[in-house]
Protein backbone atom coordinates (compact mmCIF):
# COMPACT_ATOMS: atom_id res chain seq x y z
CA UNK A 1 0.00 0.00 0.00
CA UNK A 2 1.62 3.19 -1.10
CA UNK A 3 -0.52 5.50 1.55
CA UNK A 4 0.41 5.33 5.37
CA UNK A 5 -1.23 7.84 7.91
CA UNK A 6 0.34 7.03 11.37
CA UNK A 7 1.80 8.40 14.51
CA UNK A 8 4.75 6.54 14.63
CA UNK A 9 8.07 8.21 12.97
CA UNK A 10 9.00 6.97 9.11
CA UNK A 11 12.67 5.81 7.90
CA UNK A 12 12.99 7.66 4.63
CA UNK A 13 15.83 5.67 3.63
CA UNK A 14 14.15 2.36 3.86
CA UNK A 15 10.75 3.79 2.18
CA UNK A 16 13.30 5.09 -0.87
CA UNK A 17 14.85 2.23 -1.02
CA UNK A 18 11.61 0.14 -1.62
CA UNK A 19 10.28 2.65 -3.88
CA UNK A 20 13.66 1.91 -6.36
CA UNK A 21 15.23 -1.75 -5.09
CA UNK A 22 15.15 -4.20 -8.11
CA UNK A 23 13.14 -1.48 -10.46
CA UNK A 24 16.40 -0.62 -13.21
CA UNK A 25 13.32 1.16 -15.35
CA UNK A 26 13.68 4.33 -12.43
CA UNK A 27 15.81 6.47 -13.52
CA UNK A 28 14.68 9.76 -11.42
CA UNK A 29 13.50 9.27 -7.43
CA UNK A 30 12.50 12.75 -5.98
CA UNK A 31 11.21 13.03 -2.37
CA UNK A 32 9.64 15.92 -0.25
CA UNK A 33 9.69 15.09 3.66
CA UNK A 34 7.54 17.53 5.73
CA UNK A 35 9.67 18.84 8.90
CA UNK A 36 7.89 20.57 11.97
CA UNK A 37 9.86 23.94 12.42
CA UNK A 38 10.77 25.65 15.62
CA UNK A 39 9.22 28.94 14.41
CA UNK A 40 5.82 30.37 13.01
CA UNK A 41 4.17 33.95 12.50
CA UNK A 42 2.71 33.37 16.09
CA UNK A 43 5.84 32.28 17.46
CA UNK A 44 8.29 29.66 18.96
CA UNK A 45 6.81 26.44 18.50
CA UNK A 46 6.88 24.25 21.71
CA UNK A 47 4.55 21.03 19.68
CA UNK A 48 2.25 20.70 16.81
CA UNK A 49 -0.86 18.58 16.98
CA UNK A 50 -2.38 16.87 13.71
CA UNK A 51 -5.41 15.08 13.70
CA UNK A 52 -7.44 13.71 10.53
CA UNK A 53 -10.28 12.87 8.66
CA UNK A 54 -10.30 8.87 9.01
CA UNK A 55 -11.52 7.16 6.09
CA UNK A 56 -11.48 10.56 4.05
CA UNK A 57 -7.90 11.36 4.41
CA UNK A 58 -6.67 8.00 2.55
CA UNK A 59 -9.67 8.30 0.05
CA UNK A 60 -7.79 12.04 -0.77
CA UNK A 61 -4.94 11.07 -0.88
CA UNK A 62 -5.29 8.27 -2.85
CA UNK A 63 -7.57 10.43 -5.45
CA UNK A 64 -4.52 12.84 -5.67
CA UNK A 65 -1.90 10.06 -6.85
CA UNK A 66 -4.41 8.66 -9.28
CA UNK A 67 -4.35 12.13 -11.07
CA UNK A 68 -1.20 11.93 -10.25
CA UNK A 69 -0.58 8.89 -12.27
CA UNK A 70 -2.65 10.45 -15.29
CA UNK A 71 -0.61 13.22 -15.43
CA UNK A 72 2.66 12.07 -15.42
CA UNK A 73 4.18 8.36 -16.10
CA UNK A 74 5.31 7.51 -12.92
CA UNK A 75 7.11 3.96 -12.01
CA UNK A 76 5.66 4.45 -8.04
CA UNK A 77 4.39 6.90 -5.30
CA UNK A 78 4.55 6.67 -1.36
CA UNK A 79 2.99 9.00 0.57
CA UNK A 80 3.18 8.97 4.46
CA UNK A 81 1.66 11.58 6.73
CA UNK A 82 1.53 11.53 10.56
CA UNK A 83 -0.83 12.16 12.67
CA UNK A 84 -0.72 13.10 16.54
CA UNK A 85 1.76 15.40 18.80
CA UNK A 86 4.89 16.13 16.99
CA UNK A 87 8.00 18.57 17.97
CA UNK A 88 10.45 20.74 16.24
CA UNK A 89 12.30 19.28 13.60
CA UNK A 90 10.23 16.04 13.82
CA UNK A 91 9.23 14.56 10.25
CA UNK A 92 5.74 15.46 9.25
CA UNK A 93 4.94 13.91 5.71
CA UNK A 94 6.46 12.25 2.90
CA UNK A 95 6.20 12.55 -0.79
CA UNK A 96 8.25 10.26 -2.61
CA UNK A 97 7.83 9.92 -6.23
CA UNK A 98 9.69 7.16 -9.01
CA UNK A 99 10.12 7.99 -12.69
CA UNK A 100 12.14 7.21 -15.59
CA UNK A 101 12.25 10.72 -16.24
CA UNK A 102 13.01 13.68 -13.89
CA UNK A 103 10.72 15.98 -14.91
CA UNK A 104 8.06 13.75 -14.18
CA UNK A 105 9.10 12.75 -11.07
CA UNK A 106 9.74 16.51 -9.76
CA UNK A 107 6.39 17.85 -10.84
CA UNK A 108 4.24 14.79 -9.35
CA UNK A 109 5.96 15.13 -6.01
CA UNK A 110 5.28 18.82 -5.91
CA UNK A 111 1.60 18.42 -7.30
CA UNK A 112 0.82 16.13 -4.34
CA UNK A 113 2.31 18.23 -1.96
CA UNK A 114 0.17 21.31 -2.95
CA UNK A 115 -3.34 19.40 -3.25
CA UNK A 116 -2.31 17.27 -0.12
CA UNK A 117 -2.06 20.57 1.56
CA UNK A 118 -5.32 22.36 -0.05
CA UNK A 119 -7.27 18.82 -0.31
CA UNK A 120 -6.46 16.23 2.12
CA UNK A 121 -8.34 16.45 5.50
CA UNK A 122 -5.68 17.13 8.03
CA UNK A 123 -5.54 19.63 10.35
CA UNK A 124 -2.94 21.37 12.61
CA UNK A 125 -2.70 22.85 15.84
CA UNK A 126 0.49 24.70 16.63
CA UNK A 127 1.38 25.44 20.49
CA UNK A 128 3.55 29.01 21.00
CA UNK A 129 3.64 30.66 23.86
CA UNK A 130 1.03 32.89 22.87
CA UNK A 131 -1.40 29.56 23.10
CA UNK A 132 -2.89 26.99 20.86
CA UNK A 133 -4.29 27.61 17.75
CA UNK A 134 -5.54 25.57 14.74
CA UNK A 135 -3.95 26.94 11.33
CA UNK A 136 -6.23 27.86 8.87
CA UNK A 137 -5.31 27.14 4.68
CA UNK A 138 -2.31 29.03 3.66
CA UNK A 139 -3.39 31.36 0.75
CA UNK A 140 -0.05 30.63 -0.49
CA UNK A 141 -0.69 26.65 -0.70
CA UNK A 142 -3.95 27.25 -2.32
CA UNK A 143 -2.04 29.37 -5.53
CA UNK A 144 0.66 26.68 -5.47
CA UNK A 145 -2.58 24.42 -6.25
CA UNK A 146 -4.45 26.94 -8.83
CA UNK A 147 -1.30 26.34 -10.79
CA UNK A 148 -1.85 22.85 -11.47
CA UNK A 149 -5.19 24.15 -13.10
CA UNK A 150 -3.96 26.34 -15.95
CA UNK A 151 -1.23 24.63 -17.35
CA UNK A 152 -2.06 21.37 -18.96
CA UNK A 153 1.46 20.16 -18.88
CA UNK A 154 4.75 20.85 -17.35
CA UNK A 155 7.26 19.10 -19.49
CA UNK B 1 -34.01 12.80 7.50
CA UNK B 2 -31.01 11.62 9.50
CA UNK B 3 -27.48 11.96 9.35
CA UNK B 4 -24.28 11.48 10.31
CA UNK B 5 -22.23 14.03 11.81
CA UNK B 6 -18.52 14.34 12.41
CA UNK B 7 -16.54 17.14 13.66
CA UNK B 8 -12.58 18.02 12.80
CA UNK B 9 -10.04 20.42 13.65
CA UNK B 10 -10.77 24.10 16.05
CA UNK B 11 -14.70 23.27 15.98
CA UNK B 12 -14.13 19.89 17.81
CA UNK B 13 -12.04 21.05 20.09
CA UNK B 14 -13.99 23.80 21.16
CA UNK B 15 -17.02 22.08 21.07
CA UNK B 16 -16.05 19.18 22.82
CA UNK B 17 -17.86 17.50 19.93
CA UNK B 18 -16.16 14.74 17.44
CA UNK B 19 -19.69 12.77 16.01
CA UNK B 20 -23.39 12.88 16.58
CA UNK B 21 -26.47 11.88 14.58
CA UNK B 22 -28.93 14.03 13.72
CA UNK B 23 -32.45 13.90 13.04
CA UNK B 24 -33.05 17.08 10.83
CA UNK B 25 -36.73 19.21 10.79
CA UNK B 26 -38.10 19.64 7.18
CA UNK B 27 -36.26 22.93 5.68
CA UNK B 28 -33.36 21.65 6.15
CA UNK B 29 -31.66 20.94 2.77
CA UNK B 30 -28.15 22.00 2.36
CA UNK B 31 -24.85 22.27 4.93
CA UNK B 32 -25.65 25.94 5.46
CA UNK B 33 -29.19 24.86 6.29
CA UNK B 34 -27.91 22.50 8.76
CA UNK B 35 -25.47 25.26 10.43
CA UNK B 36 -27.81 27.59 11.00
CA UNK B 37 -29.97 24.97 12.93
CA UNK B 38 -26.48 23.87 14.84
CA UNK B 39 -25.32 27.90 15.23
CA UNK B 40 -29.01 27.72 16.98
CA UNK B 41 -27.42 25.47 19.93
CA UNK B 42 -26.42 28.57 21.57
CA UNK B 43 -23.62 31.31 21.42
CA UNK B 44 -20.61 28.77 21.63
CA UNK B 45 -22.39 27.11 18.04
CA UNK B 46 -22.29 30.66 16.51
CA UNK B 47 -18.94 31.44 17.01
CA UNK B 48 -17.71 27.91 15.44
CA UNK B 49 -19.93 27.34 13.37
CA UNK B 50 -20.03 30.85 11.28
CA UNK B 51 -19.78 30.19 7.51
CA UNK B 52 -16.37 32.04 7.12
CA UNK B 53 -14.94 29.86 9.54
CA UNK B 54 -15.85 26.56 8.77
CA UNK B 55 -15.70 24.32 5.26
CA UNK B 56 -17.24 20.37 5.62
CA UNK B 57 -17.68 17.34 3.06
CA UNK B 58 -20.36 15.36 2.43
CA UNK B 59 -19.92 11.65 2.28
CA UNK B 60 -16.07 12.64 2.52
CA UNK B 61 -15.91 14.57 -0.43
CA UNK B 62 -15.42 18.06 0.19
CA UNK B 63 -17.84 20.26 -0.84
CA UNK B 64 -19.46 23.71 -0.62
CA UNK B 65 -22.06 25.08 1.97
CA UNK B 66 -24.74 25.19 -0.47
CA UNK B 67 -24.71 21.46 -1.21
CA UNK B 68 -27.45 19.31 -0.65
CA UNK B 69 -28.34 16.39 1.98
CA UNK B 70 -30.04 13.54 1.79
CA UNK B 71 -30.68 10.77 4.22
CA UNK B 72 -28.33 8.43 5.28
CA UNK B 73 -24.91 11.43 4.70
CA UNK B 74 -22.30 11.64 6.21
CA UNK B 75 -21.41 15.20 7.33
CA UNK B 76 -17.99 16.73 8.07
CA UNK B 77 -17.78 20.14 9.35
CA UNK B 78 -14.26 21.42 10.04
CA UNK B 79 -12.39 24.13 10.52
CA UNK B 80 -9.80 24.88 7.10
CA UNK B 81 -7.72 22.05 6.48
CA UNK B 82 -4.36 22.89 7.23
CA UNK B 83 -1.83 18.88 6.95
CA UNK B 84 1.05 18.58 5.46
CA UNK C 1 31.95 20.62 2.39
CA UNK C 2 28.62 20.08 0.30
CA UNK C 3 29.71 18.74 -3.27
CA UNK C 4 31.42 15.27 -3.51
CA UNK C 5 32.30 13.73 -6.47
CA UNK C 6 33.44 10.32 -5.70
CA UNK C 7 33.36 6.52 -7.13
CA UNK C 8 31.60 5.15 -3.95
CA UNK C 9 28.56 4.40 -3.56
CA UNK C 10 26.69 7.14 -1.52
CA UNK C 11 24.03 6.83 1.85
CA UNK C 12 20.60 8.86 0.77
CA UNK C 13 19.48 8.37 4.39
CA UNK C 14 22.63 9.75 6.38
CA UNK C 15 22.69 12.45 3.65
CA UNK C 16 19.75 13.64 4.44
CA UNK C 17 19.73 13.08 8.15
CA UNK C 18 22.80 15.20 8.02
CA UNK C 19 21.41 18.34 6.57
CA UNK C 20 17.82 18.15 8.51
CA UNK C 21 19.37 17.02 12.04
CA UNK C 22 19.49 19.45 15.08
CA UNK C 23 18.39 22.61 12.81
CA UNK C 24 14.51 22.87 13.10
CA UNK C 25 14.08 26.35 11.24
CA UNK C 26 13.91 23.66 8.24
CA UNK C 27 10.45 23.16 7.12
CA UNK C 28 11.11 21.19 3.45
CA UNK C 29 13.69 18.78 2.55
CA UNK C 30 13.77 18.29 -0.76
CA UNK C 31 16.03 15.07 -2.77
CA UNK C 32 16.09 14.33 -6.09
CA UNK C 33 18.18 11.28 -7.00
CA UNK C 34 19.53 9.98 -10.04
CA UNK C 35 19.61 6.00 -10.87
CA UNK C 36 21.00 4.29 -13.59
CA UNK C 37 18.42 3.44 -16.14
CA UNK C 38 18.38 -0.31 -17.70
CA UNK C 39 17.63 0.64 -20.70
CA UNK C 40 17.60 3.82 -23.51
CA UNK C 41 17.12 4.84 -27.18
CA UNK C 42 20.11 2.45 -27.22
CA UNK C 43 18.70 -1.02 -26.04
CA UNK C 44 19.52 -2.72 -22.79
CA UNK C 45 21.95 -1.19 -20.63
CA UNK C 46 24.96 -3.48 -19.08
CA UNK C 47 26.93 -0.51 -17.80
CA UNK C 48 27.52 2.69 -17.88
CA UNK C 49 31.49 4.95 -17.50
CA UNK C 50 31.07 8.69 -16.04
CA UNK C 51 34.33 10.47 -16.21
CA UNK C 52 34.30 14.48 -15.25
CA UNK C 53 36.80 16.88 -15.28
CA UNK C 54 38.62 17.03 -11.60
CA UNK C 55 39.08 20.50 -10.67
CA UNK C 56 35.99 22.22 -12.94
CA UNK C 57 33.37 19.45 -11.74
CA UNK C 58 33.50 20.62 -8.39
CA UNK C 59 33.43 24.63 -9.48
CA UNK C 60 30.61 23.95 -11.93
CA UNK C 61 28.75 22.61 -8.75
CA UNK C 62 29.97 24.93 -6.55
CA UNK C 63 28.94 27.91 -9.18
CA UNK C 64 25.46 26.39 -9.75
CA UNK C 65 24.78 25.75 -5.66
CA UNK C 66 26.12 29.82 -5.08
CA UNK C 67 23.29 30.95 -7.59
CA UNK C 68 20.75 28.88 -6.23
CA UNK C 69 21.52 29.88 -3.08
CA UNK C 70 20.99 33.53 -4.63
CA UNK C 71 17.85 32.86 -6.13
CA UNK C 72 16.26 30.89 -3.20
CA UNK C 73 16.59 30.81 0.97
CA UNK C 74 18.09 27.30 1.57
CA UNK C 75 19.20 26.35 4.55
CA UNK C 76 21.22 23.66 3.37
CA UNK C 77 22.39 22.09 -0.13
CA UNK C 78 24.33 18.61 -0.83
CA UNK C 79 25.09 17.44 -4.27
CA UNK C 80 26.91 14.30 -4.67
CA UNK C 81 28.05 13.11 -8.10
CA UNK C 82 29.39 9.36 -9.01
CA UNK C 83 32.47 8.88 -11.74
CA UNK C 84 33.28 5.54 -13.15
CA UNK C 85 31.62 2.34 -13.80
CA UNK C 86 28.68 1.74 -12.93
CA UNK C 87 25.30 -0.59 -13.37
CA UNK C 88 21.55 -0.32 -13.70
CA UNK C 89 19.72 0.59 -10.54
CA UNK C 90 22.72 2.15 -9.24
CA UNK C 91 22.39 5.77 -7.80
CA UNK C 92 24.34 7.82 -10.30
CA UNK C 93 23.70 11.35 -8.56
CA UNK C 94 22.16 13.20 -5.19
CA UNK C 95 21.06 16.78 -5.38
CA UNK C 96 19.37 17.61 -1.98
CA UNK C 97 17.83 20.74 -0.65
CA UNK C 98 16.63 21.88 2.95
CA UNK C 99 14.52 25.35 3.60
CA UNK C 100 12.12 26.86 5.38
CA UNK C 101 9.75 26.51 2.62
CA UNK C 102 8.87 23.95 0.24
CA UNK C 103 8.76 26.22 -2.90
CA UNK C 104 12.42 27.33 -2.01
CA UNK C 105 13.21 23.91 -1.66
CA UNK C 106 11.80 22.20 -4.30
CA UNK C 107 12.66 25.05 -6.94
CA UNK C 108 16.48 25.25 -6.30
CA UNK C 109 16.67 21.13 -6.19
CA UNK C 110 15.01 21.22 -9.44
CA UNK C 111 17.08 24.29 -10.93
CA UNK C 112 20.42 22.48 -9.76
CA UNK C 113 19.89 19.06 -11.69
CA UNK C 114 18.87 21.31 -14.65
CA UNK C 115 21.85 23.00 -14.71
CA UNK C 116 24.34 20.54 -13.21
CA UNK C 117 23.54 18.61 -16.42
CA UNK C 118 23.84 21.13 -18.97
CA UNK C 119 27.34 22.98 -17.18
CA UNK C 120 28.82 20.85 -15.15
CA UNK C 121 31.86 19.12 -17.25
CA UNK C 122 30.63 15.06 -16.75
CA UNK C 123 30.61 13.10 -19.36
CA UNK C 124 28.41 9.33 -19.84
CA UNK C 125 29.58 6.55 -21.87
CA UNK C 126 26.88 3.27 -22.18
CA UNK C 127 27.26 0.31 -23.06
CA UNK C 128 24.34 -1.36 -24.28
CA UNK C 129 24.04 -4.74 -26.52
CA UNK C 130 24.66 -2.57 -29.67
CA UNK C 131 28.39 -1.42 -27.68
CA UNK C 132 29.17 1.36 -26.42
CA UNK C 133 28.39 5.33 -26.97
CA UNK C 134 28.97 8.18 -25.50
CA UNK C 135 25.92 10.20 -24.86
CA UNK C 136 25.40 13.89 -26.46
CA UNK C 137 23.55 16.54 -24.16
CA UNK C 138 19.98 16.12 -24.09
CA UNK C 139 17.90 18.95 -25.68
CA UNK C 140 15.18 18.21 -23.67
CA UNK C 141 17.46 18.75 -20.78
CA UNK C 142 18.83 22.08 -22.65
CA UNK C 143 14.76 23.29 -23.04
CA UNK C 144 14.38 22.49 -19.16
CA UNK C 145 17.79 24.41 -18.05
CA UNK C 146 16.44 27.41 -20.08
CA UNK C 147 13.10 27.74 -18.40
CA UNK C 148 15.47 29.16 -15.60
CA UNK C 149 16.45 32.22 -17.78
CA UNK C 150 12.99 33.50 -18.03
CA UNK C 151 11.53 33.23 -15.05
CA UNK C 152 12.59 35.82 -12.14
CA UNK C 153 11.27 33.30 -9.55
CA UNK C 154 9.21 29.94 -9.27
CA UNK C 155 7.12 31.67 -6.15
CA UNK D 1 52.42 30.23 -26.55
CA UNK D 2 52.12 27.46 -25.00
CA UNK D 3 48.78 25.98 -23.48
CA UNK D 4 47.79 23.02 -21.58
CA UNK D 5 45.78 20.71 -23.77
CA UNK D 6 42.81 18.12 -21.97
CA UNK D 7 40.59 15.18 -22.96
CA UNK D 8 37.76 14.26 -21.71
CA UNK D 9 34.97 11.93 -22.92
CA UNK D 10 34.50 10.44 -26.76
CA UNK D 11 37.66 12.36 -28.09
CA UNK D 12 39.80 11.19 -25.34
CA UNK D 13 38.84 7.82 -25.18
CA UNK D 14 39.04 7.86 -29.54
CA UNK D 15 42.18 9.60 -29.59
CA UNK D 16 43.80 7.63 -26.59
CA UNK D 17 44.69 11.15 -25.08
CA UNK D 18 44.12 12.61 -21.67
CA UNK D 19 46.34 15.59 -21.72
CA UNK D 20 49.32 17.15 -23.90
CA UNK D 21 51.31 20.64 -23.84
CA UNK D 22 51.22 22.33 -26.60
CA UNK D 23 53.39 25.08 -28.44
CA UNK D 24 50.81 26.96 -30.77
CA UNK D 25 52.00 28.55 -34.03
CA UNK D 26 51.76 32.61 -34.48
CA UNK D 27 48.24 32.56 -36.15
CA UNK D 28 46.04 30.64 -33.67
CA UNK D 29 44.35 32.76 -32.01
CA UNK D 30 41.13 31.10 -30.56
CA UNK D 31 39.79 27.86 -29.97
CA UNK D 32 38.40 26.57 -33.34
CA UNK D 33 41.97 28.08 -34.90
CA UNK D 34 42.93 25.10 -32.42
CA UNK D 35 40.49 22.53 -33.27
CA UNK D 36 42.26 23.34 -37.27
CA UNK D 37 45.41 22.66 -36.04
CA UNK D 38 44.61 19.32 -34.20
CA UNK D 39 42.80 18.31 -37.15
CA UNK D 40 46.02 18.47 -39.49
CA UNK D 41 47.05 15.84 -37.53
CA UNK D 42 45.37 13.27 -39.09
CA UNK D 43 41.60 11.55 -40.60
CA UNK D 44 41.06 10.04 -36.77
CA UNK D 45 41.62 13.94 -35.64
CA UNK D 46 39.61 15.34 -38.55
CA UNK D 47 36.41 12.68 -37.26
CA UNK D 48 36.83 13.62 -33.67
CA UNK D 49 37.67 17.11 -33.29
CA UNK D 50 34.55 18.10 -36.06
CA UNK D 51 33.16 21.46 -34.65
CA UNK D 52 29.60 19.90 -34.32
CA UNK D 53 31.26 17.48 -32.38
CA UNK D 54 33.16 19.14 -29.66
CA UNK D 55 32.69 21.36 -26.88
CA UNK D 56 35.52 23.56 -25.01
CA UNK D 57 36.56 25.13 -21.81
CA UNK D 58 38.92 27.60 -21.67
CA UNK D 59 40.31 28.03 -18.12
CA UNK D 60 37.92 25.62 -16.56
CA UNK D 61 35.20 27.75 -17.84
CA UNK D 62 32.61 26.61 -20.56
CA UNK D 63 33.14 29.09 -23.71
CA UNK D 64 32.59 29.50 -27.22
CA UNK D 65 35.01 27.60 -29.80
CA UNK D 66 35.52 31.31 -30.83
CA UNK D 67 37.13 31.62 -27.41
CA UNK D 68 40.54 33.57 -27.52
CA UNK D 69 43.59 31.84 -26.52
CA UNK D 70 46.21 33.24 -23.64
CA UNK D 71 49.87 32.14 -22.98
CA UNK D 72 49.41 29.58 -19.90
CA UNK D 73 45.85 28.68 -20.82
CA UNK D 74 44.56 25.21 -19.97
CA UNK D 75 41.84 24.58 -22.82
CA UNK D 76 39.77 21.11 -22.53
CA UNK D 77 38.16 19.93 -25.79
CA UNK D 78 35.56 17.38 -25.10
CA UNK D 79 32.52 15.98 -26.47
CA UNK D 80 28.67 17.32 -24.97
CA UNK D 81 28.60 16.88 -21.47
CA UNK D 82 25.95 14.46 -20.57
CA UNK D 83 26.19 13.94 -16.66
CA UNK D 84 23.51 13.64 -13.89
Amino acid sequence: MNISIQTADFDLAAELAALRTGRAQIGALVSFTGLVRDFSENGTIGNIYLEHYPGMSEKALEKIIIEANERWQLLGVRVIHRVGELHPNDQIVLVATASSHRADAFAACEFIMDYLKTSAPFWKREQTEQGAKWLDTRESDVERAKRWDKQEDTQ
Amino acid sequence: MKIKLLYFGRPRENLRLSNETAELPAGVATVADLLALLRARGPEWVGELAENRVRCAVNQELGALSAPLHDGDEVAIFSPISGG
